[in-house]
């Protein structure tokens, strides 16, 4: 019983292709942007801009892997490039964090919102 | 013909001695104000002389316009040349000055205008330093725009005058200063913006062949030749524009009578009839009247709002004469508007001096319904009234700004009698009243006199129409002389005193100027006259043949 | 000797007076007695220079037409036209001979009685110089020959007429009076200036022989015969306003503010005439509909302005109105076809009118010395209900006034009889021709008025009892500077001078001198031939001089019966009639009509304007406080910054532009994230789209 | 169906709850742990598409880096005694929206454009030596600038870290 | 290969010397603790000997580590005015009180100024999606940085805190759309995507859907580098935030990078070689992704945005971003037309900015050096206080205005002329109307400070002889460009020839 739901459930899912994994990258990418949005705290807006980066890093790896509509087939720049998002990743994660702290030595708040002298 | 000093010709003398003399004043000390106002006024003393060799030394009986062979104290040579590379055509911009019957009439009423309002500008006591520098700077930019024969020269010239107009009206101006400062820029910004697409339109519209020793010749003028050594590029030079020869096949502006010419024109057009100011771009002109200072509203009046009148002649009339064909009836129109709605507003006015500049417009409209005319008498009587209404403005403004010294009140309701207590002014007011009120025997009378007849012959019943003003000026001038000058005076200005002697002296020189062109204005009219008959002939030409004709 | 030189003794004469106001604006303060013996002399050798002139034109050059003609201005090949050169000149005709000999006459006398009139003036050394420029500007209009010039000096004219009305300018009635002096003439010269438009626009010159050849070769102006007439009224029009003609007449009652002297010289005698010159200038070019509306304006211009004399008690006044009558028919005569006798009735009018004025003013003179001497400041000098009686006191005075006053009422052996019989045989003829019987009716009442009204004035004025005793001790006669041109121009007034025959003037000098000229329109659109029209008159002659005499003898008999005898009440019938009277008193209410209408109208107007050039266009433009005040969340900030005097509409639109954009910048990051990432949304769906 | 799909809706479906508590959580300490799983899901996906370099890289630099980072941040900026770690949210509905949205639009793009692309031809090798190669020859100059970033943020992270006396 | 490698080298020799210049900063910043001025020395020299190095660069395009980077005229164009505009970032920032206050540290402050300065150069270069990515991310984490470098201000803490979220989220949106369009094409360099391009988008229309949501995200990205609308909305707040100084190098060098990256990625990316009738000069776009029209919308929103915005500010350093916001929006036309003679007037339109531009921005620091405000209303009466300094900036804004005869009119002279010979005329309009509403606020500054004078006569401002000759090094090209531009329009119009460009 238990095992004819799995295998229902599973026989109604498609196969996995490429779209599958745009679709969970694009689910990724909203979410990404909702959370830079939304979040009151500066590290949960990271956070949400991490989601935004890993959405990227999942089309390019799977852009590298089904070869896209181009003719070409498989190509490992796309693995490549994903590397480098990582590694700027980490980078502006950290600069941003030291930023983040500055911000709370000087207002005693991380809530993005409360700074916000700077206007019209 | 040719002048030249030290090797530089006397149109870049006259136009850019006001330069040296800012400079001159920027290096002197702040405190020395004599020395200021003596450089000042030097300049000036010397650009009048140089009027006066361009006067003596124009030759009477070449037409200009559209010829380069008819302009005079020809100064053409290369300014900015930028090499094609493949894509981009060869920029050529040409430092061409040169004067026509149409521009030296210009010359010579800017250089007297300028020297006028120096001296009239003695009185002035805050920052005389930065005052004089920017009436030099001025003084640079108006008399470039009549010398100039290169449309981007002309730009150039014609924005220049904006920042020290701007300057002069606020700093030194009366209480509304700021107000009326901004808005005379911004108008005329908005004008010569679009001036500039238009300007840039014509640009590529326009073909002439350039050879190797950077001359232009025009695109008939080239095929002929044979095209040796020739270059072909897009050209700025306004007399090339004017030939419809050298216009680019499929180019935005080619064609007659297109859309797109058209509204070219109506930019240029804009642009001008702010300066003017046309009905019903005239707002900001009694605003700047009113709070500049009294040299200022002198150059403004006399000087400026010519510009725009001049801007037509020079540019739109040759360069479009189909649309200019086309919109005459609509720029006669306008011209009419501004007369009679310019008196009468005038008529309203009890404040002097915003009197004096709601009659300016009117009076500018008597050049617009003349120049509209298309014809030798119009087009002869606009100049002159040009010319006329610059030396009688300058009167008015300057008797405005005699009372305004002593009384520190504008308020035409608030004088009276004053014929009695200031007879010498009295006697130099009536006679600026009148003339502009168009007393025969004044200059004023001859040139709106032309300019109707010449516009009835073109438009009958705008001209009727605009004849009322004729009553209408008279109605608003005697009341202003009947409530400042006549009647008694007021307890509280016993201690009037008449004018000294710097005020007779500018006051003088015009009301001579006034009287002598008012009984004999051939001086004036022989030097345009070969000039306006061209231009005439152009758009009769144009008129009858269209563009095959203009081939 | 030529006719040429004549020509060039004429421009002597017209420079004179120029050189005398000049040198009088400048050096007559300076000079002893202020300049008069200056000016007077100059007048006086210029008279007799213009005596001269009249003299030899008249015999030995009778038949030649001098001219001196220079191009004023030389527009050379002007484009669809070809040479075009503005060509001036002067001409002496007998026409302008004439009119000369009469300016200057009229001229050098009032010179003379204003040196006794005017002797402690404030400005008495401008008046003289203001006397100077008028005699040039007349002389202007008069040596004319061609339409521009004649336009110039019209102007002129007003100009001096400004001047000297507003001599006393610290009356407030006198620069107003000066003001509609001009202004009015200024509407009539619109007319003229159109006219005059028309024929340069054909013909391309202002000369009137060249545009009288021009006609006579069939070229109509603006090509069409209609124009022809139109071109005709309009340069009336110009005649219509200087000679006070209805409806322009309104300024001229008022001129009287002026010095009597002036009032003699310019709106009696010579500037008012200029009108009725005009016409017989262009007499040619005028069609029979031209002339039919000439004499219609002059008819009713004299008969309005008849019934206004006869209710007017200012003793100016009643000149002034009897003027403008009499100008009504010098138009009316040459409007009729009358042209020798309207021009004649304007030379003799000249001599009596100024006399008239002169008497006046010597009657004014001696009224306000009298209460000076009293120290009454308050009664009107020239009212004549204040007068009477001072026939005993001022002879001279008296019987010049008295021989002026028969010669306006066209009494025989006057010359005023002949012109004035002339014109009303000619109104009998045009309608024996026309059928417009309406106009020799009324003339004929007219002159029934004006002889009513003109006795009714001398009887006021010199007859009967003074009104005030203690004042008639003190009532003395004039100066012998000032009786003596009155004795002159009484002379001038008798028959002899025009013509031998006291009874018909048609073979006079002057009628001889101005034989009606040739028309040169389309024979279609002429008036009745001249040789025609003589003959009718000539059969028109006897019936007509009975019948005005007949009038003429009505009205003394009216005024004597009402005035003198008291057997009429004039109280009685103006009360029974008291609107009527009321209604000429007003002088029909035309300043009322005009001063609401026109006047106010053009006011209000202006007002009108005013208020929408500084709210709507340049608020337009300009954004003014109510655009900005309705919007309700635009802060005080922008009103401030309206002040400040920034805003025109696209500043008023680009600022609450910007204010709207400004609302983006909220400060918080994450709003502008959400609004990028929207933007890219928005961007995304609209170019999809497309 | 066959394991590798089973695989996939596994970890995908932890990718994106796991993702769906980072953003929703009121909690910063929830929120930090979610996001662990999210990056373990994020590599699964990795190895699924068989970029085993980049799955192993991926759990060091993030997991191990960044998220500790993160982890630093929370701590330093939370006042850890107090239990003042939840957070507020604003813009809740807008951003709802436009999420929802970009979901949409992109799902809708990548199914209708990348439906046709099946599974590869070639099968898969082994990429850690591929990469490398390729980071020395044709991305040799990303490398350094990369490296050149790194430097640039190690110095502005210190620069701005740095504890200065209060103004 | 290791000719190969060697060639690449010696073309990217400006980048070498200036990454060795980050490292030799940064160990003398370490040893030399005490000094205030070797770092920036050395700064100096290394940018000064960059800058020649460029200017010595062969006129020719050449494709760099596997296409990664162009190196070409037009890039060298670029890299030569952010060398510019960094030399006088520094030599501005010598000077700047806020700065130098309190003892500060400023050894970092140089070494992050010369590494900002790399990525700039890299964006000008970037021939690649991938160094296009790490490019603007070098300069972004550089500007982070230096925005919040007086960090005890909060208003520099306050301005580096919302550069880094807005930074972050751009560049990942960037980063998705790169990773999109690799997706399309399976290439990152420009060249190879615009030849892969038309096949994948004959495959069906979604493909061109996919493209032009990539492309947006892309130019979202890029637009936010140039700070065009509404891509802008940190610009404001980190503008007046930040540094005077650093204010003054986002304003122009950062622009110029981007623009240079934009201008690249835009027209190579999306070339259409297929067409060839065009006249020379002139190219086509690709069919897909409409580029053209949305930086024509851009362009018109960006520069009416910043206009209109900038009439109600009221801090000097504020309006001054609002402008710089404006003339993106001025620059964007330019590239409209899709011509060379378009890219030449952005060129051309570029070098005019950077001297005016520092030029206002370097007064407006002279001053609050001096009376420690940028508020407009506190410019009052200065005209009398600072004739000199008031009358260079009445030049700078009269520049910026784009009035004759200062160069700002050449610059939008050739702006203008570039749209109406392609037939733009409303775009011309529109931009010709922006300039009259920018008068607008430009000249109530100089309101402010002739017109408007202080109740009590303050004293005199004193000028220092090197910070004269700094206005005057600015205020020359200003004036003299716009009499005589023929040298400068020449080298911009050279300079136009790029890599993969016909």
């Amino acid at each position: 019983m238990q095992t004819s739901l799995f295998n229902g459930v599973l026989a109604w899912l498609p196969n996995v292709q490429l779209a599958h994994f745009l679709i969970v990258s694009a689910i990724l990418f909203a979410l990404g942007l909702y959370g830079i949005v939304t979040r009151r705290n500066a590290i949960m807006v990271l956070m949400g801009v991490e989601l935004v980066l890993n959405a990227a890093n999942i089309n390019l790896i799977a852009f590298s892997r089904y070869g896209g509509l181009h003719a070409s087939g498989p190509a490992l720049d796309g693995q490549v490039a994903a590397i480098f998002v990582i590694i700027l990743a980490a980078a502006e994660a950290a600069i941003a964090l030291a930023i983040v702290l500055n911000i709370y030595n000087r207002f005693q708040t991380v809530n993005v919102d409360e700074v916000s002298s700077l206007k019209e | 013909m040719e002048f030249t000093l030290l090797g530089i010709g006397i149109l870049t003398w006259i136009t850019f001695l006001p330069v040296v003399g800012m400079v001159a004043v920027l290096l002197l000390p702040k405190n020395s104000k004599d020395a200021i106002r003596w450089t000042s006024l030097g300049v000036t003393i010397l650009q009048v002389v140089l009027a006066v060799v361009i006067y003596s030394r124009f030759d009477r009986s070449l037409a200009g316009i559209n010829s380069v062979a008819g302009m005079q104290f020809v100064e053409q040579g290369t300014w900015i040349d930028i090499p094609s590379v493949a894509w981009f055509g060869r920029v050529h911009i040409e430092y061409f000055l040169g004067i026509d019957g149409l521009s030296v009439v210009m010359v010579l009423l800017t250089a007297l205008v300028s020297f006028i309002a120096t001296i009239s500008s003695w009185k002035i006591d805050r920052s005389e330093k930065g005052y004089f520098a920017l009436l030099l700077l001025l003084n640079t930019g108006m008399m470039g725009v009549f010398v100039s024969l290169d449309f981007f020269l002309f730009y150039v010239f014609w924005e220049v005058m904006l920042l020290p107009m701007y300057f002069l009206i606020g700093v030194w101006g009366g209480p509304r200063r700021e107000y009326a400062a901004i808005k005379f820029f911004l108008y005329t910004l908005f004008g010569s913006v679009l001036m500039l697409l238009a300007m840039i339109a014509l640009y590529f519209s326009t073909n002439v062949y350039i050879d190797g020793a950077g001359v232009i010749h025009s695109i008939a003028e080239g095929t002929k030749s044979g095209l040796a050594g020739l270059e072909k590029i897009h050209t700025f030079n306004l007399l090339a524009m004017m030939d419809p020869g050298n216009m680019v096949p499929g180019s935005l502006l080619a064609g007659w009578e297109t859309s797109w010419r058209y509204i070219a024109y109506v930019g240029l057009f804009i642009g001008f009839a702010i300066k003017v100011p046309l009905f019903p771009f005239h707002t900001w002109l009694p605003d700047a009247h009113v709070e500049a200072p009294t040299p200022i509203s002198v150059i403004l009046a006399g000087v400026l709002l010519k510009m725009g009148t001049y801007g037509m002649l020079r540019i739109s009339f040759p360069v479009f004469p189909d649309a200019m064909l086309h919109f005459s009836w609509e720029l006669a129109l306008l011209g009419v508007i501004s007369m009679v709605y310019g008196a009468l507003v005038a008529m309203a006015q009890t404040d002097f001096k915003k009197l004096i500049a709601y009659s300016s417009i009117s009076h500018m409209g008597v050049v617009i319904l003349g120049m509209a005319s298309m014809n030798t008498q119009g087009m002869t009587g606009a100049v002159l009234q040009m010319f006329n209404h610059g030396t009688i403005t300058a009167m008015l403004f300057l008797i405005v700004g005699v009372i305004y010294d002593r009384a520190h009140t504008r308020g035409v309701n608030e004088f009276g009698g004053l014929m009695n207590k200031m007879p010498r002014y009295s006697a130099v007011m009536v006679i600026a009243f009148f003339a502009a009120l168009g007393l025969p025997g004044l200059s004023g009378f001859i040139s709106e006199a032309f300019s109707l007849l010449g516009a009835f012959q073109t438009f009958r019943t705008l001209t009727i129409i605009a004849a009322v003003t004729i009553v209408l000026t008279a109605g608003y001038m005697l009341w202003v002389l009947q409530r400042v000058f006549l009647g008694t005076l007021p307890e509280k200005w016993a201690g009037l005193t008449d004018m000294d002697g710097r005020e007779t002296f500018m006051l003088v020189t015009l009301a001579v100027i006034v009287i002598f062109l008012g009984i004999y204005p051939a001086p004036v009219l022989d030097l345009m006259n070969a000039s306006m008959n061209s231009l005439a002939g152009i758009m009769q030409h144009a008129g009858t043949t269209g563009m095959m004709g203009m081939q | 000797m030529s006719a040429d030189t004549l020509v060039t003794l004429s421009l002597a004469v017209l420079l004179l007076p120029l050189a005398g106001f000049v040198l009088m604006m400048f050096f007559g303060k300076k000079l002893p007695r202020q300049g008069d013996w200056l000016e007077t002399g100059i007048i006086t050798i210029a008279l007799g220079i213009a005596l001269y002139v009249l003299f030899q034109k008249m015999t030995t050059f009778a038949g030649e037409v001098g001219s001196l003609r220079f191009t004023w201005i030389d527009f050379h090949e002007v484009p669809g036209i070809g040479p075009l050169k503005i060509v001036l000149g002067f001409t002496i005709d007998n026409l302008a001979a004439i009119m000369m000999a009469v300016v200057m006459i009229i001229s050098t006398l009032v010179h003379y009685f204003s040196i006794g009139y005017m002797h402690d003036d404030v400005r008495y050394s401008r008046y003289f110089g203001y006397l100077g420029i008028f005699t040039f500007s007349m002389l202007v209009i008069v040596l004319a020959d061609n339409l521009f010039l004649l336009y110039v000096g019209w102007e002129l004219v007003g100009l001096s007429s400004y001047l000297l009305i507003g001599h006393w300018y610290e009356k407030k009635s006198a620069s107003n009076a000066a003001m509609k002096a001009f202004i009015t003439n200024r509407v009539g010269d619109l007319g003229f200036f159109i006219g005059m438009a028309i024929m340069f626009t054909t013909f391309h010159t202002f000369g009137l022989t060249e545009i009288f050849a021009g006609l006579q070769s069939g070229q109509m102006p603006l090509g069409s015969e209609s124009w022809l007439t139109v071109a005709g009224v309009l340069i009336f029009c110009g005649a219509i306003g200087k000679s006070a003609q209805f409806p322009l007449h309104v300024w001229l009652p008022d001129a009287m503010e002026g010095p009597t002297p002036v009032s003699a010289l310019i709106h009696a005698a010579t500037m008012v005439a200029a009108g009725v010159y005009l016409v017989a200038r262009v007499f040619p070019l005028l069609t029979a509909d031209a002339l039919m509306v000439i004499a219609y304006i002059g008819l009713t211009t004299a008969f309005i302005s008849a019934t206004i004399a006869i209710a007017q008690n200012d003793i100016k006044k009643v000149l002034a109105y009897s003027t403008i009558s009499q100008l009504g028919y010098m138009v009316m005569g040459l409007g009729v076809g009358a042209y020798t006798y309207g021009f004649m009735h304007l030379v003799t009018h000249a001599m009596f009118k100024a006399g008239l004025f002169l008497g006046s003013g010597s009657v004014i003179h001696a009224m306000h010395g009298a209460m000076h001497h009293q120290h009454d400041h308050h009664t009107d000098p020239q009212d004549i209900r204040n007068m009477g009686g001072l026939r005993t006191k001022m002879p001279v005075t008296f019987w010049a006034f008295v021989i002026y006053t028969l010669a306006i009422s066209g009494v025989p052996l006057t010359s005023g009889f002949m012109s004035k019989d002339g014109i009303l045989a000619g109104t009998m003829a045009f309608a024996g021709f026309t059928g417009h019987t309406l106009i020799p009716i009324v003339g004929f009442f007219v002159a029934g008025l004006t002889a009513f009204y003109m006795f009714r004035l001398v009887i006021l004025t010199f007859l009967g009892a003074h009104a005030d005793e203690k004042r008639f001790a003190h009532v003395h006669e004039s100066p012998k500077v000032m009786i003596i041109p009155l004795m002159i121009l009484a002379v001038l007034s008798v028959f002899v001078f025009y013509s031998w025959n006291p009874l018909d003037a048609s073979h006079g000098w002057i009628s001889q001198a101005l034989p009606r000229p040739a028309t040169v329109v389309p024979e279609h659109l002429a008036a009745t031939e001249a040789a025609e029209f003589a003959e009718g008159v000539h059969h028109a002659h006897m019936p007509a001089m009975l019948l005005s005499l007949t009038v003429a003898g009505l009205g003394i008999a009216l005024a004597f019966a009402t005035y003198y005898w008291k057997k009429i009440s004039a109280d009685r019938i103006a009360t029974s009639l008291a609107p009527v009277h009321r209604f000429l008193v007003d002088k029909w209410r035309f300043d009322e009509l005009y001063g609401t209408v026109v006047v106010g109208g053009t006011l209000a107007l202006t007002r009108a304007l005013n208020w929408v050039d500084s709210k709507i266009i340049d608020g337009a433009v300009n954004g003014a406080g109510w655009a900005t005040r309705g919007t309700s969340f635009i802060s005080s900030r922008f009103d401030a910054l309206v002040i400040d005097g920034i805003v025109n509409l696209s500043a008023y639109l680009s600022g609450f532009g910007g204010l709207v954009l400004r609302k983006f910048q909220t400060g918080k990051v994450q709003t502008y994230v959400l609004f990028t990432v929207a933007s890219v949304l928005v961007l995304y769906f609209v170019f999809r789209m497309v | 169906m066959e394991t590798f799909d089973i695989v996939f809706y596994i970890f995908a479906t932890l990718t994106i709850v796991s993702a769906f508590v980072v953003v929703f959580t009121k909690n910063i300490m929830y929120a930090a742990f979610s996001l662990l799983f999210t990056f373990i899901g994020v590599a699964a996906l990795y190895v699924l598409l068989h970029a085993d370099f980049l799955a192993v890289t991926q759990i060091l630099i993030y997991v191990g880096g960044i998220l500790v980072l993160l982890l630093f941040g929370v701590m330093l900026t939370n006042n850890v005694v107090s239990v003042d770690i939840k957070t507020g949210t604003l813009n809740t509905i807008p951003a709802l929206v436009a999420a929802a949205v970009i979901v949409g639009s992109l799902a809708a793009v990548f199914y209708m454009t990348w439906s046709t692309v099946g599974e590869p031809a070639t099968a898969p090798t082994a990429t850690t030596r591929a990469i490398g190669e390729l980071l020395m020859t044709g991305y040799a100059l990303p490398f350094e600038v990369a490296s050149v970033v790194l430097l640039a943020a190690l110095i502005g992270a210190a620069l701005m870290a740095r504890r200065t006396r209060k103004p | 290969m290791t000719d190969r490698l060697l060639h690449d080298l010696a073309l990217m020799v400006p980048e070498t010397v200036l990454t060795v210049t980050i490292i030799v900063a940064l160990v003398a910043d370490i040893i030399f603790r005490r000094s205030r001025a070797i770092v920036p020395a050395i700064v100096m020299i290394g940018l000064t000997v960059a800058g020649i190095i460029v200017l010595g660069q062969p006129h020719e395009s050449f494709a760099i580590f596997s296409g990664m980077l162009a190196v070409d005229p037009f890039a060298s164009f670029f890299k030569v005015l952010i060398l510019l505009s960094a030399i006088l970032v520094v030599v501005f920032s010598l000077g700047f009180n806020e700065l130098n206050a309190n003892g500060r540290k400023v050894g970092e402050y140089y070494v992050l100024i010369a590494a900002l300065t790399l990525g700039m150069m890299l964006m000008a270069g970037a021939n690649n999606m991938l160094m296009m990515y790490l490019a603007i991310e070098l300069s972004s984490i550089s500007s982070y940085a230096l925005s919040g470098y007086t960090r005890e201000a909060e208003d520099a803490s306050e301005a580096s805190l919302k550069y880094v979220i807005y930074g972050a989220l751009s560049s990942g949106l960037m980063l998705y759309g790169i990773s999109m369009i690799y997706g399309l094409t399976g290439h990152f360099t420009f060249s190879e995507i615009s030849s892969a391009l038309p096949p994948v988008l004959e495959q069906g229309s979604t493909a061109s859907l996919a493209l032009m949501f990539a492309g947006l995200l892309i130019v979202a990205g890029l637009g936010y580098k140039i700070s065009a609308v509404p891509f802008h909305f940190w610009a404001p707040d980190v503008y007046e935030g930040a540094p005077i100084t650093i204010t003054a190098f986002l304003s122009v060098a950062s622009k110029a990078g981007g623009f240079a990256l934009m201008i690249r990625f835009l027209s190579v990316s999306f070339l259409d070689s297929s067409v060839v009738t065009l006249g020379a000069g002139s190219w086509a776009v690709l069919p897909g992704f409409d580029w053209r029209s949305v930086v024509v919308a851009l362009s018109v929103l960006t520069m009416t945005v910043g206009n209109l915005v900038a009439i109600w500010q009221n801090n000097l350093k504020r309006l001054l971003a609002y402008s710089s916001i404006a003339h993106a929006g001025y620059m964007m036309m330019g590239l409209v037309v899709l011509t060379n003679e378009g890219i030449s007037a952005i060129m051309l339109y570029f070098v005019i900015y950077l001297f005016m531009n520092f030029g206002a921005f370097y007064i407006v620091m002279l001053i609050a050096n001096k009376i420690g405000s940028e508020d407009i209303e506190d410019y009052r009466g200065l005209g009398s206080r600072a004739p000199f300094l008031m009358v260079a900036l009445a030049i700078f804004l009269v520049s910026l205005t784009g009035l004759p005869p200062t160069a700002g009119f050449i610059g939008k002279l050739y702006l203008f002329v570039a749209l109406l010979n392609s037939g733009w005329v409303w775009l011309a309009v529109v931009g010709a109307l922006n300039s009259v509403i920018a008068l607008y606020y430009y000249i109530r500054v100089l309101r402010n400070v002739f017109l408007r004078g202080t109740e009590q006569a303050a004293a005199p401002l004193q000028l220092g002889r090197l910070e004269g000759v700094v206005v005057v090094l600015l205020l020359v090209p200003t004036v003299l460009l716009g009499l005589y531009f023929s040298p400068l329009a020449a080298l911009a119009q050279a300079s136009t020839k790029m890599l993969g460009m016909p």
